[in-house]
């Protein structure tokens, strides 16, 4: 298993977001998330990116422990183990936060670079191949703020798809851009599936994503329905 | 070089002598940026024949005691007049010159008494020891010209102000005056017998320190073979 | 007309003490801001208590003070330095104190989500810090960092008290010498002169950072 | 006609966004402009708001001219003119821009008490109602910070929708919420329509944007292409 | 210990009028330094040059020179100013330029989908800067702000110059008159005080501003 969640619980201001959450993700299989708005699917996926604490429960990544239940506490992984973690697990966020002070091309290639020691050419033209199936390879040299929502969306996820990391989440990768890209962000993720790479997408774009999901989860008032 | 030196101890044979390198003329940096001066000459002279190698390090007046008892300098050389509270905490040689308040007018002006300054505009510096020497004489103060003393920033501005005939009169340090006088020219200017009272400079050194009776020695030794007047006279006008 | 060449050769050695002075405190006391913001912000609250209480002693006291202490009050518990070494150490924990709270106010400022894509993208804090956060803190705050800045070009003039000949005092000097007050004027136009060049620097450096928003 | 737009152009670094762009809106007039991602959209309402300033041809809204072609300058408006005009058009921001420092409803009830002088409590009421039927009323006294994506998305649309201008420009109104959400959008929207007030809605939602309005822009190479 | 509170009621006057300096000056020159800050990042380019002009004047030379030459200089051309007058104008103008900057640093760090969102909603200018803009511009800027307004309770001795007796001015009396250090402690101790209210009242203001992010 790539992705193991067990009982994972989290509320916010005394409201349970998320309800006792388990469930798991196998290699390179892609599996969607359902919910409302405001049902808690981008918590639950900053969750298992360590971007939030959780109350209860247990998130294992590519077999370590990212939280632990022991007693009434969850354990943090820290050091070397969350290090790995962050190096197995991606995300696209709902609102992208690119980087406002590097271009497209730098957005992309400054992990691949500085954390997987890639050889800069080689990342540039990884980076340029992805720009360039995502359709806005003209937009390169350009920096975020002067570009239309999705093409931010798109450097968002060429950013994360760069890295190929045993699971990457896409949090609402479909909602700014044209009908021709979303079939290009499809391929993407298909291949994923090839490399074994496990995928986990939120999204409202039913049709979207029922066409490339292994499986659906439910969500509804925090807990899993189905 | 701006570093410390370790302090001196009689073997080392380096002193350190600490002074206020804007107090000409008796230590202050020349144009060229060497340190100079009345006292200066006579530190060097005196180590000379001492056989030590001295050292001059410019300090803030106000710290001088501090950076003696800190052992960042041996000694304090610097036109330092000797008083009752000062001796509480350093050693003074046996006073070396004289300081007079002295009373400087133009070289024609017909002044010539301290009496013959009532009803004038008699002019010194802010907060200086002048002032104080005069403000001490009440009834003095009260007979001049608008019942008070015309006060400066600076000497340099009193000495001008008399320059222009805008004062008749300017009390101040005579070792200060017999400087300025140089430097302005000797004959426009006169310094009158009388004065306002003296104070004497001394050489302070630390509680205890052997090297303060070398020192008076050396002086007094300098004093009767001439070297001290030698060395007075190319500082001051006479 | 002579006699201000010769003031200026007479003064240079100071002038180039003021700059030195003002560029080693500049550079030392940045980057130790730079660490202790990173520090102030964390969140172990014995560091965050520790570090403001030294800002606040710091900020508290006069620079002066500061300075007068550590070289002539930490000798009487045996601890010695040299007139710079003593200058320099009070000068950049002095200005160490005042940056650390204008870069905490410029991290501060910027978008949470910075943060989590970099850490998210694997980036350590050290890389984050480099790449992302800097490069905008700068940008958010190089206004009031500019007011610092200009404030330590004058503040340097306080290291007359363990007489060191910076600009100042040796326009003092020159007075006295000489008898005339030209000295200081000149003393003025070279810290007028000095704070401009600075000021147009710091224009230029925030026209540079305009090129993203 | 409430809208009306003439040879319109706009470049970014020397790069033609939009291209002799024409069309008029009549009231109560529903239109959807549809167009690749990238294609100036955005851009587009932007301009129609008057946060871009164009290089050539002339805007006009109820009447008043926001921007007009004067031989080889754009004139703009300015003063009393440009306030009328920004009280007739209203406009939904594709990333909200929600403001940061005010709760939910301040965020709604800013702008009508203070810019249209309206009563605080009516305005309270309107905005509780607005936030009803959107769903999200027990978001009432959250900071935006405290939102779900799709959530904001309906504070900016209610935040723009209790003015009731002229005109109400919406960029992507739909691109974060679930289909229950968007139905209570679009019937907002349609009742705009009785109250003759016009609608320019961009969107990538096809099915959404097909089944309220009255006619279709399309826009591809910065022109209308039909 | 009779002697301190003797001391104490003796130096009160002076106390009175640092504190009463020091907030005069603040109030006015905040205000003033929004306005200016508002001016600054205006497009029309002669104001901005003027302003930055001014700010230049007043950051290029030292605050004493400004309050000398209001006080003593000015009378020379026939304006003449009450002492207090002189120098609250020269406080007032120089910290205002300090303060522009901070402010404008704070401005500029804001994103820019709050002034258009603002704008679109048909708020006037004013009152974007009341309900949007200066709220987040205060919670970016107040660790930097404090600096300065620290800054500024240590520079109110200046007013010795002109002859007003303040805290440190006091102080120095009751030292020549009583032939005691302990008057400098009593004034280092309130200034300390007086900083410490003044950093804890900053730190609470932040924490206010924690509501949101
Ligand atoms: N910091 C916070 N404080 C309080 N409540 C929060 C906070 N963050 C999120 N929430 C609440 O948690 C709930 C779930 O939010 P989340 O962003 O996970 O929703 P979502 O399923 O992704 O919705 P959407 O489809 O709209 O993006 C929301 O009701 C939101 O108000
Ligand atoms: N400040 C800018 N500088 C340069 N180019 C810009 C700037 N702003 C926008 N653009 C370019 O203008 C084009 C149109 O952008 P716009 O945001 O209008 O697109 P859009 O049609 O809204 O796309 P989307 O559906 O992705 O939101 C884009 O190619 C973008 O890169
Ligand atoms: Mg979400
Ligand atoms: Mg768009």
């Amino acid at each position: 298993m790539v992705l193991e969640l067990k009982n994972v619980a989290k509320s916010y201001k005394g409201k349970r977001i998320l309800d006792n959450i388990s469930f798991e993700v196998k290699e390179g299989e892609i599996v969607s998330i359902f919910g409302k708005s405001g049902a808690g699917k981008s918590t639950l996926l900053r969750c298992i990116n360590g971007l939030e604490t959780i109350d209860k429960g247990s998130i294992k990544i590519n077999g370590e422990y990212l939280y632990r239940q022991n007693g009434i506490y969850v354990e943090v992984a820290k050091g070397e183990s969350l290090k790995k973690i962050r190096q197995s697990i991606g995300l696209v966020f709902q609102n992208f936060n690119l980087f406002s002070n590097l271009t497209v091309l730098e957005n992309i290639i400054l992990a691949p670079i500085n954390v997987y020691n890639l050889d800069r050419e080689l990342a540039v033209k990884k980076a340029e191949l992805l720009l360039d199936r995502l359709k806005i390879l003209d937009k390169r040299d350009f920096y975020p703020y002067e570009l239309s929502g999705g093409q931010r969306q798109r450097v968002a996820i060429a950013r994360a798809c760069i890295l190929s990391p045993k699971i990457i989440c896409f949090d609402e990768p479909t909602s700014a851009v044209d009908d021709e890209v979303k079939k290009s962000i499809a391929e993407i993720i298909m291949e994923f599936k090839s490399e074994k790479i496990a995928v986990l997408i939120v999204s409202h774009d039913k049709e979207f994503s029922h066409s490339i999901s292994d499986r659906i989860i439910n969500i509804e008032g925090g807990k899993i329905i189905s | 070089s701006c570093g410390e030196t370790q302090v001196s101890n009689s073997e080392s044979k380096i002193v350190v002598v600490g002074l206020d390198d804007t107090f000409a003329p008796m230590g202050f940096k020349n144009e060229k940026g060497e340190i100079v001066g009345f006292d200066v000459d006579l530190a060097k002279e005196v180590f000379r024949r001492l056989g030590y190698d001295v050292k001059f390090q410019p300090i803030d007046w106000a710290m001088k005691e501090s950076e003696l008892n800190s052992n960042k300098i041996d000694l304090i050389w610097n036109g330092y007049t000797i008083t009752e509270e000062r001796k509480q905490k350093v050693d003074f040689t046996k006073p070396y010159l004289i300081n007079r308040q002295v009373i400087v007018v133009l070289k024609n002006s017909n002044i010539n008494k301290k009496i013959d300054l009532e009803g004038k505009k008699v002019a010194a510096q802010l907060n200086s020891s002048s002032q104080e020497a005069v403000e001490k004489q009440k009834d003095f103060l009260s007979k001049l010209k608008d019942g008070k003393l015309y006060l400066y920033e600076t000497n340099n501005d009193a000495l001008m102000e008399l320059e222009n005939g805008r004062v008749d009169a300017v009390v101040v340090d005579e070792i200060l005056a017999r400087y300025y006088i140089k430097l302005k020219g000797e004959e426009n200017f006169r310094i009158l017998e009388e004065n306002f009272g003296s104070e004497e400079y001394g050489v302070g050194f630390r509680k205890g320190d052997q090297l303060k009776d070398k020192v008076e020695k050396a002086l007094d030794e300098m004093k009767k073979d001439g070297t001290f007047e030698k060395i007075y006279n190319n500082w001051f006008e006479k | 007309m002579n006699y201000i060449v010769n003031l200026l050769l007479s003064m240079k050695g100071g002038m180039f003490v003021t700059i030195y002075i003002f560029f080693i405190t500049l550079v030392f006391s940045i980057i130790l801001g730079i660490i202790t913001a990173m520090i102030r912000i964390s969140n172990i609250k014995i560091i965050r208590v520790v570090v403001s209480f030294y800002i606040f002693i710091m900020r508290g006291t006069p620079l002066l003070l500061q300075i007068i202490f550590i070289f002539f009050g930490l000798p009487m518990i045996g601890v010695t330095f040299e007139r710079y070494t003593a200058v320099f150490i009070a000068f950049i924990l002095n200005y160490t104190a005042y940056f650390t709270e204008i870069f905490r106010a410029g991290i501060q400022s910027i978008d949470k989500g910075q943060f989590e894509a970099a850490k998210v993208l694997g980036l350590s804090k050290f890389q984050s810090y480099r790449y992302i956060i800097l490069p905008q803190m700068f940008k958010n705050i190089l206004p009031a960092l500019a007011n610092e800045v200009i404030t330590l070009v004058k503040d340097t003039s306080l290291v007359y008290v363990v007489g060191i000949a910076d600009v100042l005092r040796e326009g003092k000097i020159a007075v006295n010498r000489d008898a005339t007050l030209l000295p200081f004027l000149v003393v003025a136009m070279f810290y007028a002169g000095f704070i401009y060049v600075l000021s147009d620097l710091f224009k230029k450096v925030e026209r540079r950072f305009e090129y993203y928003r």
